[in-house]
């Protein structure tokens, strides 16, 4: 087990991808064990601000994933949730942090091979990219400040 | 300048504001804000290049506001910040009159809301050629080197929140720095909580941010923080095709959506 | 308001109106209401519906056209197809931007020519005396068209009546109005 | 009373009995027109046709002068000058940066504040209400009302009457004892300025009106626009030679009718210098 | 302090044949407050149930993790068996071991220790759950229908059919709605009145259906299975009890003179009156604005003349309240009348009509008996215009949709007319012709190749009066847009179709969303064009959009479904998963400014405003509230707003971010 096994957390909805995921188990299809799902009632409920905590505390890489769009249970929550993403996005982008590790997709509750797909590809993709360590660095630093600091 | 001084004694004099926001001259030669309530005052007014502040932000501060109706001197970025905080309920149009300046620093007479909104739609709406310039610069960079460029500028943050209050969409009562049941960010100032308030904050101002560039002036540290929020300036247009600040009864780009809105990295 | 990033670049002369005058030839549905209640749709060489068709391909030969047909000079500006347009499309001030945009090209139809000629006639006058001075712009105009005969009957029976002036009346603000004649003549489009 | 005037080139010269017969009913009501000094011509279709800029210069400069001397409200009896009037302070109202430029170009303070006045609306305003003590001979005749297009056209900008059917000039030819007919030839165009340059389309059109007001047993048409007075009077041979007949319909401007009701002769409303013969008997 | 309680689920093998079910059992219950930790074969099977309940009133649990299959599908019943051993329900959450893991990975290590992390998560997150209260809404199985259309009256008698009461309220003195004006109706042509006649008689002698005509909605309040509506009957001015419908009243009033709303104007009625000859209720009303007795105090022929004494000028207005758990709203549609176009005359020509008086004109109990006649003066037109999209596609002045019934009922008209007139002409101005529907273009066909309509492409400029005849000022643009005239004995202006004056007075009243153009609007366009986004309110037919009859029939019986299926239960249980706003003492009341941006992303209409007023009565804050009958829990708000105000219960800021720590092993 020397090689490195990247830590995935994925946001998902309970009306298209968590119930995907699901599919996915009842049609035993298999995938990479590292990702770990959190249920949200619906994309639009997902925060931002809990990307950022999930890189800050070890994450390397996250996937968020919805109800494609016109198919949210809500009617629009997906749709301000890909607004919310666009935006996100561009902004870690100016920011260089590193969007390859985020996978953003639209998978439906009939989509579980697609889940499976969308799962080995990321951990794939940041399994090669490795640990995030510029990330990881800029959080230790700030954890040692404060221990200086205490 | 005449009209200008002319105008606030107008409206002053005839009570149809109670106080006058603008610029003087203070006693050290350099420009500060002023608040007017009588007309005598208002000779002091003045309008020049270097009346860059962006005055809306006391439009919501309750010291102001306890004046009675204001009027105010209002550059374009001042005009769509009031946009901004009619449409979002921060701000009566039957409360505010603005002294609106145009480009070349004459004074604009509106009628109404509606033509300062028509002034508006005519302007140049995008981010100022210096920070265009500086936008591009920072583009690009590779992604490490932006990394490191953003890095080096937020480890000279001291978390003064100069930035928020300098910003008249910063209006919360209490901001989400200061929510501790999840502390989203750190109280302490440190290189991840800075970057997470910075990116906080710009995330929050997206699709509302009218590029006055307030924020990175008044930060004393130099951090050039407007630029994020002027990055996404430039990407609500682009994606959108709109502009904060041009309505008085327009949406934030992130409170409403359209089913066709285009990207390229949803999978 | 668009997305400006996802759009093809357009090189037309619709293009050149939507930024100009801000009439939008794409709202257009050729229902024809325009050309139903236009009064000179039956001289014209294509009624307004036809032109908003031309314009709508954007296509090049057909700017052409639009630019040298008789019909953007037979428009009276009398407005009765904005004021009945379901789209409320203002072609009257479309009109005007093309029959600047027609003279500017050199493209005026040879059959407008008298038209052409009475407005710069009319616009002459003014620009000298800052008002009309009726026998001037007649001989102007007469100078211009070459329609020395046209109304031959006509001025004797308007100086009869007293309707016809034979000394120009200055005013006195005349070098203002030549001052903006001089002004405004570079924003011709 | 003091009201500002703004006759215009054609009440200056083609329209002299339009002139007339305004100031004479001021004259009767005793109210004091006073001209805009040193007015210029209002650019009129040829300026819009050629040049933008130049018609909202042209005419800001007419109310810049009416605003420097005082004169809040201004009557401009030409229905053509009254809309590039209104046309132009609208355009420079809801345009702040156009009217700075402008502004310029005329090198006069321009705020706007005129209040600008059609004949039908000064009418209404000033002589309607008094119109029933000084009414001596009732204007007893079938009338057809002509609007013409730059009374009721852009409908939104003038924001005058209603654009379909309108009724504020039948109205006033109502209070002086008329019967205006249903004329759905009200508002058609009647050749406008073509009145040299293609003559034959003026004479179809406006020969058109003419035709169905006849038809419809009209005794006069009346008219608020010197532009379309012309067309329908003076180009009256031209319409009689394209039509192949002999229309007879005298042309009264609303002023004149007004002013023979309230017992001005018709010399003093200047209906010796029409084209088509007038005949008041009845 | 916390207690929680883990059952680790084998599912048989399913779970336990990849992971180490003991070595999670294990693990977990070495967790801080974790007070117990245990594994079974089948945790959803009674015996698993009953070990749970046991372990939850044994080691007096503050809640627990039942780690065993998809929440998706026994959420529900781990949750009742909490419930059951006097747990909130709320404090149980499940981690999906067997979709999300057993089943989705190789037997190792790794998917333990997934397990371990997947069931620590929630671990995590039950400890800070909240005790909430299932919103619990009993049901009301009785039904409102408002509106007697052609869809209210098939929605109602569906409901009725299904065993439960309907109330059926109608505006008007009958049911029966436009269709009962129409004459014969397309692609078929059969009679209008002759189909619908029958439904109405059967909607007043069935059994489960109260009929309030002459009545409107006053008010409502309340939510989905308990709303209480105030309904306004007005006075009909006779006892419809006494009243045996004779008719003897109408035939001698003495007032003759009214226009008649059924006829479209083209005929009189009196003042005590029946609508038609077929109305239902069969009862007559007195026009009090128009009656002689009203307006003068004296008369009352009808009450001399009524042989029952029915007649009560004093009746007073009713206000009857009743109790309901779920409405149909089946107001239909209404067309612009001709005094709407200024380019048409402003109404003004007797002979340009529209529509509906050309039904009424077609119609064989109609005011002329079936023959089209012209009103100015009952001639045969021989040279008749149709003018299709009369207001609608016209943002301008009229209204910016496809009013989508006119192409069709204009086909119908010209055929109507030319079966009737053989030897006249008939022109139809169009834009474009949309007959999608079953035999609906060959309808249209058959209406241009066998009875010679006279189709222009094109639109009518303006229509004006010369010598008795109408000139039609148009154009055909497939003739290179050249204009032209027609000279015609009639006109008939296919108007837009537009919603029902009152409907947005009614849908504030029942606080349900509606277009910018007054249509009810529908909780989604296509999966749910029935409901509405108010829970418990349905919409049926034209009130939704301008529809045909097929269209508003199907409708109605969907609508007519969705109310049985919710009269299906006797009580309803909402979850308690909705937002709320954050209230904290004055003079702050609360974090959130205000700025109602929440508003816009919410898609029930669920955020209202709270003002909070100061002992003047001046309002010093207004706040966002959320009101819990009409949120769904979706959490658009929660993640949008920049205070933090605004959390949602089961998903609180703080259990999610509680999560990602956990999953992170940060705890």
């Amino acid at each position: 087990m020397s090689e490195f096994e990247p830590k995935v957390v994925a946001f998902v909805c309970n009306w298209c991808t968590y119930a995907g995921a699901d599919l996915t188990g009842t049609s035993r299809i298999k995938y990479a064990s590292n990702v770990k799902i959190i249920r949200f009632p619906c994309t639009g409920r997902i925060d931002f601000m809990l990307l950022l905590k999930s890189f800050a505390n070890g994450a390397d890489g996250i996937i968020v994933s919805g109800c494609h769009p016109n198919d949210c249970h809500y009617t629009s929550g997906n749709f301000h949730a890909k607004r919310r993403w666009i935006m996100f996005k561009e902004l870690m982008d100016f920011m260089g942090i590193d969007m390859n590790r985020i996978t953003f997709s639209w998978v439906s509750a009939a989509e579980g091979a697609r889940w499976a797909e969308v799962v080995n590809s990321t951990v794939t993709r940041v399994r090669e990219l490795g640990p995030y360590v510029s990330y990881k660095q800029m959080v230790n630093t700030s954890i040692e400040e404060e221990v200086t600091h205490a | 300048m005449h009209n200008l001084i002319l105008k606030a004694k107008e409206l002053l004099e005839n009570k149809i504001v109670s106080v006058i926001i603008g610029f003087e001259t203070g006693s050290s030669g350099k420009v500060r804000p002023v608040f007017i309530t009588d007309s005598n005052k208002a000779d002091s007014l003045i309008f020049d290049e270097r009346c860059i502040q962006n005055l809306a932000v006391y439009l919501t501060k309750k010291e102001v506001k306890q004046f009675g109706k204001m009027g105010i001197v209002a550059t374009l970025p001042i005009m769509r910040s009031i946009m901004v905080l009619i449409s979002e309920q921060q701000l009566s149009p039957e409360n505010v009159v603005v002294l609106g300046i145009s480009g070349d620093g004459e004074v604009l007479d509106f009628a109404d809301i509606t033509v300062m909104q028509h002034y508006i739609e005519k302007c140049e709406l995008g981010n100022p050629a210096k920070e265009q310039d500086m936008l591009a610069t920072l583009n690009r960079l590779n992604m490490q080197e932006k990394f490191e460029f953003w890095q080096k500028e937020f480890s000279k943050c001291i978390k003064c929140y100069a930035c928020r209050q300098s910003c008249p969409m910063c209006y919360c009562t209490r901001c989400a720095v200061e929510c501790n049941q999840p502390q989203w960010i750190p109280v302490q100032s440190n290189n991840l909580g800075n970057m997470e308030w910075h990116i906080l904050r710009a995330m929050h101002l997206a699709g509302r941010c009218i590029s006055c560039g307030e924020c990175g002036r008044a930060c004393p540290v130099g951090i050039p923080c407007h630029l994020l929020t002027m990055h996404l300036v430039d990407q609500a247009q682009s994606y959108f095709g709109v502009y904060a600040g041009i309505s008085d009864k327009m949406s934030s780009v992130l409170s409403t959506y359209a089913p066709n809105d285009k990207e390229s990295f949803i999978i | 308001m668009s997305h400006s990033s996802h759009q093809i670049e357009r090189n037309s002369l619709a293009f050149a109106i939507e930024k100009n005058v801000d009439v939008h030839t794409q709202k257009c549905y050729q229902c024809g209401k325009c050309s139903a209640g236009c009064p000179v749709a039956t001289e014209m060489d294509m009624p307004p519906s036809y032109v908003m068709r031309l314009l709508q391909t954007e296509n090049q030969a057909h700017d052409e056209n639009i630019l040298q047909s008789q019909s953007i000079w037979l428009c009276i500006s009398c407005e009765m197809c904005l004021s009945r347009c379901p789209m409320e499309i203002d072609i009257p001030s479309m009109m005007d931007f093309l029959r600047q945009r027609s003279i500017k090209q050199k493209m005026v139809n040879p059959k407008a020519k008298n038209i052409v000629a009475f407005h710069k006639s009319f616009l002459n006058t003014i620009k000298y005396t800052g008002r009309l001075y009726e026998l001037g712009l007649i001989i102007d105009y007469k100078r211009r068209s070459l329609n020395m005969l046209q109304d031959i009957t006509l001025a004797p029976k308007m100086i009869s009546r007293g309707k016809l002036h034979f000394i120009p009346e200055m005013i006195k603000g005349t070098p203002q109005i030549s001052g903006i004649f001089k002004k405004t003549s570079k924003k011709e489009v | 009373m003091k009201i500002g005037i703004y006759p215009g080139c054609s009440l200056n010269g083609s329209a002299r009995d339009y002139n007339e017969s305004v100031f004479a009913i001021a004259k009767v009501f005793d109210i004091e027109l006073v001209q805009i000094p040193d007015w210029n011509c209002c650019g009129a279709t040829a300026a819009h046709n050629l040049n933008k800029e130049l018609s909202l210069a042209l005419p800001a400069r007419i109310l810049a002068l009416a605003e420097q001397n005082g004169l809040d409200e201004v009557l401009v009896p030409c229905a053509a000058c009254y809309s590039r009037l209104v046309v132009t302070q609208h355009e420079l109202k809801v345009e702040p940066e156009i009217k700075n430029r402008i502004k310029k170009v005329i090198e006069l303070d321009y705020r706007g504040t005129t209040k600008i006045l059609n004949v039908i609306e000064w009418l209404d305003k000033y002589i309607i209400p008094g119109i029933e003590e000084k009414l001596v001979l009732p204007f007893k005749h079938k009338v057809a009302c002509y609007y013409g297009c730059l009374l009721v056209r852009p409908n939104k900008v003038l924001n005058y009457d209603r654009s379909e059917d309108p009724q504020t000039m039948d109205e006033v030819m109502r209070k002086i004892g008329a019967d205006p007919i249903y004329f759905p030839y009200k508002t058609e165009c009647c050749g406008a300025g073509f009145s040299v340059s293609r003559t034959d389309i003026v004479s179809k059109l406006s020969g058109k009106i003419i035709e169905d007001a006849e038809h419809r047993g009209a005794e006069f048409m009346i008219v608020a626009c010197p532009m379309c007075h012309s067309n329908l009077d003076m180009r009256r041979p031209d319409i009689n030679q394209y039509f192949k007949t002999k229309f007879t319909l005298p042309i009264l401007f609303v002023t004149q009718a007004l002013g023979l009701a309230v017992g001005l002769s018709p010399k003093e409303v200047g209906l010796q210098r029409h084209f088509v013969p007038v005949n008041i008997d009845s | 302090m916390a207690r929680i309680g883990v059952f680790i689920c084998h599912c048989g093998e399913n779970i336990s044949a990849t992971v180490d079910c003991g070595r999670v059992a294990e693990t977990i219950g070495k967790l801080k407050h974790v007070a117990y930790s245990t594994e079974y074969k089948y945790m959803c099977s009674d015996p698993g149930q009953t070990l749970i309940k046991d372990a939850i009133k044994e080691y007096k649990l503050t809640g627990i993790v039942v780690s065993a299959c998809s929440p998706r599908m026994h959420e529900p019943t781990f949750r009742k068996a909490a419930a059951e051993a006097g747990l909130n329900p709320y404090l149980c959450e499940m981690a999906n071991l067997r979709e999300h893991c057993s089943w989705v990975h190789e037997k190792n290590d790794m998917t333990t220790e997934k397990a371990i992390d997947i069931v620590r998560i929630l671990v995590e997150k039950v400890k800070i759950n909240n005790a909430l209260l299932p919103i619990k809404v009993p049901v009301t199985k009785t039904a409102l229908v408002i509106g007697g259309g052609i869809a209210g009256i098939q929605s109602a008698l569906d409901i009725a059919n299904t065993g439960h009461k309907v109330i059926l309220v109608e505006r008007s003195p009958s049911i029966g709605g436009h269709m009962s004006q129409l004459s014969e109706t397309f692609p078929t042509l059969d009679c209008s009145q002759c189909i619908l006649t029958p439904r109405m008689v059967e909607v007043a002698q069935h059994p489960n259906i109260t009929l309030y005509t002459y009545s409107e909605v006053e008010s409502l309040d309340g939510f989905i299975g308990n709303f209480t509506v105030k309904i306004r009957k007005k006075a009909r001015s006779i006892d419809e009890k006494d009243c045996t419908g004779c008719g003897l009243c109408t035939t001698k009033c003495p007032q003759k003179k009214i226009p008649n709303e059924f006829e479209e104007g083209m005929g009189f009625r009196p003042a005590i009156y029946t609508p038609f000859p077929q109305a239902v209720p069969n009862k007559p009303v007195i026009d009090r604005e128009h009656c002689t007795y009203y307006i003068k105090g004296k008369c009352k022929v009808c009450e001399i003349v009524c042989p029952t004494k029915a007649i009560r000028f004093d009746q007073p207005d009713q206000i009857l309240e009743i109790q309901i758990g779920a409405i149909v709203i089946a107001t239909g549609f209404d067309i612009k009348r001709t005094d709407f176009f200024p380019e048409y005359g402003f109404g003004k020509y007797k002979d340009v009509i529209d529509g509906l008086q050309f039904e009424r004109l077609a119609s064989a109990s109609g005011p002329t008996g079936g023959a089209i006649l012209r009103p100015s003066d009952g001639v045969v037109p021989k040279n008749i215009v149709f003018v299709a999209c009369a207001g609608s596609r016209d943002p301008a002045k009229g209204i910016a949709y496809c009013s989508k019934i006119c192409c069709m009922y204009t086909a119908k008209h010209a055929m109507l007319y030319k079966h009737k007139v053989h030897e006249g002409k008939a022109h139809v101005f169009y834009m474009d012709i949309r007959s999608a529907g079953k035999n609906y273009d060959e309808f249209v066909r058959r209406a241009i190749e066998e009875d010679y309509v006279n189709y222009i492409r094109g639109r009518v400029s303006t229509i004006y009066e010369c010598d008795g005849k109408l000139i039609v000022k148009g154009v055909d643009t497939l003739l290179g847009a050249q204009p032209l005239e027609i000279v015609a004995d009639m006109v008939v202006l296919a108007t837009a179709g537009v919603a029902n004056s009152g409907a947005e007075e009614l849908a504030q009243k029942l606080h349900v969303s509606y277009d910018s153009h007054k249509f009810f609007a529908e909780a989604h366009p296509k999966l749910k064009p029935v409901e509405t986004n108010t829970a418990g309110i349905f919409l049926a037919g034209a009130c939704q959009n301008p529809k045909d009859i097929p269209d508003s029939v199907s409708q109605a019986s969907g609508a007519a479904v969705k109310v049985a299926a919710l009269f299906s239960q006797n009580e309803l249980t909402r979850e308690p998963l909705v937002a709320f706003v954050n209230r904290c003492s004055p003079p702050l009341y609360s974090t959130c400014v205000g700025c109602f941006l929440c508003q816009s992303v919410c898609p029930y209409q669920a955020i209202e405003r709270e003002e909070f007023k100061n002992r003047d009565g001046k309002t010093i804050k207004t706040v966002a509230k959320i009101n819990e009958g009409l949120c769904q829990g979706c959490g658009t708000c929660v993640a949008l707003c920049r205070s933090k105000s605004i959390d949602l219960h089961g998903y609180t800021n703080n259990q999610m971010y509680t999560e990602v720590m956990a999953l992170l092993n940060v705890y």
